[in-house]
């Protein structure tokens, strides 16, 4: 290690449990640890604790508490949302819309259900990852059950215009579910108004625990189980609760949701900060995702004629931590789908880069960035070849 | 996931860099794919004197670069020809199976650049049975 | 509340997390929080934490760790074996075995996959509640292509010939997948000699945390994604790892195998004075399940006359934690399906009374449930008219 | 799960027994479903002089006939007979809503007791509606 300082920047992948959230959980595991279906006073206490929890989910999206479900993660409340309204929907229509810039859990679902005979279309987004109106109006048919787009993604943090989206699916009866996965505590939500059936959520991207999500599903709409069990979450997710991260994700809502504003007028202020600095002081850079209707946390910028992994790795050995939608560090083949769907060249692809902003940077975190970042990018232009070509007025 | 030879190759790359002038230059690899490998080599009397390299892309491609020149550096160009990705991954002490195909890229960069050098002669390029450049990673597991 | 004692008897619907599980999961929620899939030095350490919680739950089991899948669950981990058998294989079979006797996940998978055209063959038991191993045999048809049977079963603890089973599947060519959640810890399992091709795990029944379980998959056994998703375990389970649920399911996994059958001696010596008392204190009194193959810890009885519900508030007001296969707890029509399946009539099954003794239960305890129980028992037989009518020779 | 006067009857019920040559008789339920209440009616002058139960059946089972069982005692048949299962519901401050079926047994088995007593004196049996014995409990939500 060169360095002691430590600049975790990479929300975004996950976050640490907040003190008062841990706090919050630790009686659950040891104490009041009672199965919640038991009808005996330590399992009555641990559904009053999981009920507060649903409350609070509810209150922070505007939702009623019997229209949340806790689920494993968001990966599984995706996954429900899509095969559920699916397979329950099957006599309807068999048509699903979806992005182009959606995350794994919904892509990869989709193709599943492609398999199991559904047929999904992908719709386009713009250089700036956002979605086309127009092409999703159009690819509606009588058959489509289902539109999911996401609220804010997860790479280049673009906001998509859910309103709107919801106002469509509305008019033509399609059921419409957006992944709030990264929106949560960044953007204000309310189903209601917004015309939302289904969310999803998870709690560790937002101080919350891992291995916990939730997935809201307005009253009168039937998804199939995904989950087939016991009688838990209203016989609809089978499965003993996973009562301490109930209780995490519930805290963590209600401290993520408490002052949106002011959070984000805090974290947005740092992220400017790092990003002008980022853009002024390293040529050949290009910022990723809408310049405004982005998550006010997230930074992602493309460096001409390097690759992201070296990049990250670089940037560990001086206590940075990252991500890079380079193929190299997944082990896939072709860099970061959302990274293509705006219009990147692959090897611009391969050198970007995502900052993405928490509550406990600071601007000593910003500058320290500022201050080894660019030292870095130069170092890996030094060994690039496609440096070489352009320096030499080649390309 | 690296070893502490990969990184420590990664971290402290030996000869970066270029030569003007050298005698044979070879390239492999595609931007698309997220590497490229360019290979510079000073001959002399059928010896690597000097080499140098140029490397797009991840940790296990610049430390694979490093070794494979570490390598071959001060070998006949017979001995150079015939080191093997294996030998270069050994070398580093392994690679991730998904990342052995830097270390065939550093081969094929050793190969293209000896073959640059043997045209620029008047020799008849050796023959190579891989195709460096391919866009199709070899991935394991 | 009549008294200060409490005494939880209720082990096998879950359990507390372990002082020394607990401790090991605490750095991983608020300082070793990295995402297990990035590459810096955080993530990293992330990384080799699920691997070493990977190699022991592979080493209780005699599996390789390359074997093992996180879940979030059991359930999860049932619906993933099952669905994932079913939706793998389609193309060879529609057939599926499973028992009367299974955990609703199992069940209620299989009632989904009836829905998608597969064919279920639920084998029955005897009276008590081992498989009828000649019914499984001749339900074996080409189209066969899972069996699943419990290792031991949740509330009468007759343990299962799965060794036998096992046999009967290779022979066939038949995927065997096992529901341990109840074995482990209790049974010397090692999937190898045993001919497990799948097998499900959940942390919190053997005194680690709720919320995470696991899958084993015999390397070479294909089965479809339940959770589709980012490339986590494998590619196998998409979703961002429960990081310290997965390591405390190394932990607590590791505890509870390290020495079976010192543990068992322990509870069942406890189990055998409490249930010989209460065959000796309460008349009318009659055990479920298998008098020797059965889970160490676990008791199973019907109280003739009175009803399990009402059972468990009156031991609930006594500080003791049981409980029961009667509907009016679980707000289902029917008392436990494993219950009738056995071959209890409707109102006996309906005065059943499940404890589960564990590892900190003590004599004291013991005693302490011998005094209380009978008294209750019979005051609810004195308001009861059943009873009435057998008292005065009716019946 | 139950509010606080659920539990004081289940814990403390009123009128447990029985009660010798009763005037009425009434019992209803279904062992298989894991409830049976049975009520005996002593009457003078048409009033409800005493009442006692016994029931076999879940926390609110119990509860709903002691709390039935205090509401028509001093009561004439006819107040009795109108006690409705929402009524004892209510007194017992709410019933979650998969036991509301016990509120229906306690009527049912006040309505069988008193019909019981007329057919016993002659008089025609009141006419009821519904059938209490039936297996499928009426499951809210
Ligand atoms: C035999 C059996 N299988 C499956 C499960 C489901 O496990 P979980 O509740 O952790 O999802 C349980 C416990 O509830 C069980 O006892
Ligand atoms: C937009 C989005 N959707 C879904 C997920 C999946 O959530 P999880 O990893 O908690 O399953 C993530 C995060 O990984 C995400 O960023």
């Amino acid at each position: 290690m060169d360095s002691k300082r430590i600049v975790y920047m990479d929300h975004a992948a996950t976050t640490y449990v907040k003190p008062e959230v841990l706090e919050a959980m630790l009686p659950y595991f040891t104490e009041q640890f009672g199965n919640p279906s038991s009808v005996y006073t330590l399992g009555r206490k641990s559904r009053s604790a999981i009920e507060e929890a649903r409350e609070k989910v509810a209150k922070a999206i505007g939702a009623l508490p019997e229209e949340i479900y806790f689920t494993g993660g968001g990966s599984e409340a995706d996954n429900w949302a899509i095969k559920g309204a699916a397979f329950a929907n099957r006599a309807k229509g068999n048509h699903i819309i979806t992005s182009k810039i959606e995350h794994h859990a919904i892509l990869n679902t989709c193709e599943f259900l492609e398999k199991q005979g559904f047929e999904v279309t992908y719709v386009s987004v713009d250089e700036n990852g956002v979605i086309d109106l127009e092409e999703l109006k159009n690819s509606i048919t009588d058959k489509t059950i289902l539109i999911s787009i996401m609220f804010a993604n997860n790479e280049i943090g673009t906001i998509q215009p859910i309103e709107e989206i919801g106002r469509i699916a509305k008019e033509r009866g399609i059921i419409f579910h957006t992944d709030a996965v990264q929106a949560i505590g960044n953007v204000e939500i309310n189903v209601k108004d917004m015309n939302i059936d289904m969310l999803s959520l998870a709690a560790h991207k937002f101080y919350g625990p891992k291995g916990v999500g939730a997935l809201y599903v307005r009253k009168g709409i039937r998804i199939e189980n995904l989950i087939h069990g016991g009688g838990q979450e209203r016989k609809r997710r089978g499965g003993t609760e996973n009562l301490p991260g109930i209780v995490g994700l519930g805290k963590a809502i209600e401290l993520a949701t408490a002052d949106i504003e002011g959070h984000n007028a805090r974290i947005r202020a740092l992220r400017d900060r790092l990003l002008n600095g980022i853009l002024e002081k390293i040529p050949y850079t290009k910022l990723n995702g809408h310049p405004e209707k982005r998550l006010p946390g997230n930074i992602n910028v493309s460096f001409k004629f390097i690759e992201g992994e070296g990049l990250l790795l670089l940037l560990d050995q001086s206590g940075i931590y990252g991500s890079t939608g380079s193929a190299c560090s997944s082990g896939s083949l072709d860099p970061s789908h959302v990274l293509l769907a705006i219009g990147l060249p692959h090897e611009i692809a391969h050198g970007s880069l995502r900052l993405s902003l928490g509550d406990k940077n600071t601007e000593e975190d910003v500058d320290y960035v500022l201050d080894v970042l660019p030292k870095i990018v130069q170092r890996l232009r030094d060994m690039s070849p496609l440096y070489e070509n352009f320096i030499k007025g080649g390309r | 996931m690296y070893s502490d030879k990969v990184m420590d190759h990664f971290m402290n790359p030996r000869n970066v860099g270029e030569i003007e002038n050298a005698d044979g230059i070879g390239e492999v690899g595609n931007p698309k794919c997220g590497d490229i490998m360019r290979i510079y080599l000073d001959v002399e009397d059928n010896i690597i004197k000097d080499v140098k390299f140029k490397t797009f892309g991840c940790g296990a491609a610049i430390a694979s670069s490093s070794m494979a020149t570490e390598l071959i550096k001060g070998k006949t160009l017979e001995e150079a020809w015939r080191l093997t990705n294996k030998a270069v991954a050994e070398a580093l002490g392994g690679l991730p199976a998904i990342k052995m195909h830097c270390s065939v890229l550093a081969e094929g960069a050793i190969h293209k650049a000896i073959n640059d050098y043997r045209i620029k002669h008047g020799l008849e390029p050796w023959k190579d049975d891989k195709n460096y450049d391919d866009d199709h990673h070899d991935i394991g597991e």
